[in-house]
């Protein structure tokens, strides 16, 4: 593999450009293909760039954790499947994508934009399990939104499976009843490389990355809120900057819900 | 032999795939990476290599070792399947590698490994055979030197009835299902696997029947790899 | 240890002979001790030539799979001991102990010589789980058709424990009755070496082994049937050599099926 | 901005911390070692190294390694958790080394590591900022040249109000947790997480608020270091 | 780390003397402080010398064993945590961090000071779970005594929680009942160095062991039993050393225990 | 000190054995091996090496290491036993270690490893006894140089009395168990370990007991070695 020199980044980055022509706040180009999966009960794929992964969802019957007996549980986790880096190994989940799933799982509960509550059975016994599991297929960066893309357009397609007089999942007959989502909540994640900022960066500039700062916004009644925050890389960034990637995951964030929406 | 031809469950004749799908260069990043549908079952293969060897100890002094991984996404299955490493999946890697390994010039790449990873993301049987039909195309497009292609199909026997490519329904009532791969240069079958009850005879039919299969998966093999080079030759002509 | 040169093996096979004097479709003297584990509820400990395996059943009550609620569950598991081989490490089974755990339970269970539902205690609650657990004690090649000696010599061993009143095992009084089993599914080995056909290849033949298939066969009514096939080795096969192999496994599995019955 | 104070649970001011205790050198054969306590939150920190990497394949020409871990004892919790490994011990693991990271001079000891191991015994939320305070003040006791002190505390949303260092039952009922971790001299925030719903005005007031906590938690960690240094004064005075 | 040259520790011995000024038969400075971890329901951090460990005590509900339905269950573990040695690593428990927690779990099971019908909660369904996790902070040696110290100490500390009506642990509410302890098992290890025996070795002392032997003795009734014995090192023991170490174990554990009573 | 002879459930009178078997050369692949039954306790022992060390890092300069790994086998207990190692199974390879470890002459053997399987394949008490047994043994077989043999047995107290080598109904009901293992050239216990309640002088008149015991068990294996000589001696003879 070809890798981009650092310092070539940096460089081409401090003159307000950048490698492929983007400006400093575009994504690269985004598709999102629901129920690209047959066999999830809700499924998709995102194309971020060459960054592309899939999420599909499964629904179980299980019982609840006992400090939330009457909820529905969620269960987001995402493999950095070997074939989509030469980096990526087998075996368990690297801390990356710890990470990224977790950071995802964080935006999609932290927002509550789904009820729980809605996902019981029966109190104390029998809840709905909602697996969310993100395959990437392709490394270019940024995985975190392109995962949070994918896991929220997949929620967005799920289709809740029959249950049989004996509580049983009855795979042959779904309903034809999706989940209540009330937003749409999803991750923009902003860079300094140098003095500037820049969105969704690339694979080619993660080396140049000093640091990173993930937001998680939605949408509620109107209103855009904040609910989930991460910083990453190994430099700091001043209060202003955190500012200014704030604002900016606001007002991206907008834009990218437009696409969730018209998926 | 099967002379009246009955009615399959979906309306397949007897020797009828689903519709069969491939595509090569699916994936930026792998060294060469293919697509391959076999009606619901679909699997992606990419392939990174001929590679230093880690760990070391692994390495071959005279040939590259070939590592194969098939891994199921969670989603593929009705049930969600658990990540990670099964028996099952153990299993299924050691016979891809077997299946695969006659056709690749191994020695070419002393002291290297060549990794093929497998990801079965929709699960309706043959999975196995998708998995080997991808893993093919994908180090012919990382420009591995092969002898040839090994295609991979299965035949079956499901209510009495000899068939080809079982799936869906079929597959839970079915009796009998055999996963081969073929090297058509040579005439080997790379890969054998059979559970249920046949008779000899059954199972030397089903067995030809099998290989008899593979061969349209072979074209549709090398349709995928023609297209490729159709469409590099036309990018080729652009400039 | 001194390892034999794969080609002196090759030419005297494609002579139509074998190192050690056999015949090509002969099998290495067999031994089958019924009974030889006294903790068991079955057991049988076989040598294959120099091969020897010993297999234990054990059984214990369990629930049913949420599919199949009326049956009984079959788990064969093989351990490759590393004091049966040099090269046989501690740890998690590697590929070679999946594969024979894996091929000895195909032959087994689809044969269906052993009627599940019958293992059934309470349907969907409590049935027989019938573990049969394989340790190599020392490896001289074939370990998939020793395992397969081992493991249906061992089931028609086993006795079922007696159940307590409070349904749990009653370990002080064992019932005397075993498994109703209605044939003998055996596997059967040989090997593609040059040109030449040869069974049950040991250790010293299998470094110049190219393929080999594992047939399943068992007995039914008078009538022979296949229930499994495995193909191992790096090198194919023709359609012509599986034929010739699948007939020479038929005929070998009922000299083998008369060394079981009479164990 | 809460200019009316309201009462907190434990009847704190809104920017006001628990009880703050910080020690250096409480252990014996790490290489340094710092206590830190916030209230009922008590962390462990022990640093090994500038020593030799192992696996050999970590190594760093150009700089040392620096390895974090946080373990939560098992009895730290209301419930007993679980040794070992969590995929939640993994990420602070992560954002810990990170927020850390930047003020080590980690090139001044090309192909060495240095681990710092962080032990929770007591969680009572700030589980990660009491960690990364102990951490910092370990690395000094250690003698491993630092740029700075990192200093690490939260805020967050309870019942509307935006208040300091959340704890107890504050923590259960809190609708939004922030911790941070600040670089002074370079006026860095060096880690930043954050769950709860907030408005882009409570989100820049929140972070506000633990940066500028963080400044009492970099006074109690210089003067442990001084307590340290006053002592090992005193003892030179005596010989 | 500068370690002490074992021929040295060995001529020291030899002549009756010790490092650090001990007599042979003096353990080291001992502190016992019972509450040290607020979190937990029982707790104790024990400084021997400088070996340093911490204990807790945490109760749950859960399942008993199926062949002791009517008896809580007691789990012992010891985590060598890497901050307290250079050489300790992280992941699963090594030999010496297992054989620590079975011998100080041995010692108090097998005195049977805790009566575990006593922790029955519902017979064959519910029982109390008593978990007790031993962390060690810094080891200077002779791990065993200071975590076995510190694991009844710790259980002389503990509360069981109260139990809301659904059955559940209601963690606000502890209540003041503690554990009915009927003595002190403790284990007290001596070590033979050359031809001398010495009482807890230290690390500095640890290579010049031969054979070191811990003794588990209780009170009862005024008398003292022994319940445990565990011998290690890679060197014998006669049956005179054995006899004589068995002899001051019974003595010293009578001083230790009044510090443990103590504290 | 039992002066009336009590009755022992199965009949044995308080020092005597159940039947003993012992046999070397059981395994055709290992260097060297053993069989060691006690009543119905039996174990296989296999012996590799002195060999090369991996992983390379274990290697000593100075002498061979000496690795043994104790393992039941699933069928070996009344209750079907999960394979992998266990808690239980890592104390006894370790004590196992320790106790043959002061007859082998390691210093021999720098840079090499010699490895020690013992499998337990039915398990009455004592099972860790058995093992050393069948390792000594089976380490002779390889011709591995030892100082002398380690013979191991253990004794007890049931219903009050102190007798060698409990058994079947006796282990459930009794009181304490003590397993050694004797080097009787050194006249040294190698191990001891003890659960059960007892007075200081049954304790001591246990170990008494026990150590008396690995006589009987020493003759065992010395006569299981003799019948190997003597075999090969009559093959000789032959030739």
């Amino acid at each position: 593999m070809i890798s981009t020199d650092p310092q070539l980044i940096k460089n081409i980055v401090s003159n307000g450009e950048r490698l492929d022509g983007r400006g400093m706040y575009d994504y690269r180009k985004i598709t999102i293909e629901k129920g690209a999966v047959a066999t999830a009960d809700g499924s998709a794929r995102v194309k971020l760039g060459n960054t592309e992964v899939i999420c599909g969802v499964k629904f179980s019957v299980g019982e609840p954790f006992s400090d939330t007996p009457d909820e529905g549980v969620l269960m987001v986790a995402a493999e950095f499947v070997p074939l989509a880096s030469p980096e990526f190994e087998s075996g368990p989940p690297g801390e990356e994508a710890v990470e990224a799933s977790r950071v995802v799982d964080r935006a999609i509960r932290e927002s509550k934009v789904i009820d729980f509550k809605k996902l019981c059975i029966t109190p104390g016994e029998k809840v709905w399990m909602v697996f969310v599991d993100i395959d990437v297929l392709d490394n270019d960066g940024n995985l975190i939104d392109a995962a949070s893309l994918a896991a929220i357009a997949a929620l967005f397609d799920a289709k809740l499976p029959g249950l049989k007089e004996d509580g049983k999942i009855d795979y042959d007959n779904k309903s034809d009843q999706g989940l209540q989502i009330n937003g749409i909540p999803l991750s923009t994640t902003f860079a300094k490389v140098g003095d500037s900022i820049i969105a969704d960066p690339d694979l080619s500039e993660a080396e140049a990355v000093d640091a990173r700062l993930t937001v998680g916004t939605f949408d509620k009644d109107g209103d855009v809120l904040l609910c989930s925050m991460q910083k990453g890389g190994s430099v700091g960034l001043t209060v202003e900057e955190l500012e200014k990637i704030i604002d900016l995951a606001i007002s991206k964030g907008k834009e990218l819900r437009k696409m969730v929406a018209n998926a | 032999m099967n002379i009246v031809e009955f009615k399959r469950i979906d309306g397949r004749k007897h020797d009828e795939f689903r519709p069969i799908e491939a595509r090569v260069g699916v994936l930026q990043k792998a060294d060469g990476s293919a697509y391959f549908r076999l009606g619901n079952t679909v699997a992606i293969a990419g392939v990174y290599g001929p590679r230093k060897v880690h760990p070391r100890h692994e390495e071959q002094l005279d040939r590259a070792i070939l590592r194969t991984r098939y891994n199921m996404a969670p989603f593929a299955t009705t049930e969600r399947g658990r990540p990670g490493y099964s028996r099952r999946s153990i299993e299924i890697s050691m016979v891809t590698r077997q299946a695969i390994n006659p056709v690749i010039f191994l020695e070419e790449f002393p002291k290297t490994a060549i990794d093929v990873h497998i990801e079965v993301l929709q699960a309706d049987a043959s999975t196995r055979c998708v998995g080997i039909n991808a893993a093919c195309l994908a180090l012919a497009d990382a420009g591995i030197p092969m002898r040839d292609l090994v295609a991979s199909c299965s035949a079956g026997k499901v209510n009495g009835n000899i068939i080809l490519d079982i799936a869906g329904k079929e597959d839970t009532e079915g009796e009998v299902d055999l996963p081969v791969a073929y090297y058509p240069k040579k005439k080997h079958v790379t890969l054998l696997q059979m559970d249920g009850i046949v008779t000899r005879e059954e199972a030397k039919e089903i067995v030809k029947l099998a290989v008899g299969g593979t061969k349209k998966i072979y074209e549709a093999q090398k349709s995928a790899l023609r297209k490729k080079y159709e469409i590099e030759g036309e990018k080729n002509d652009i400039y």
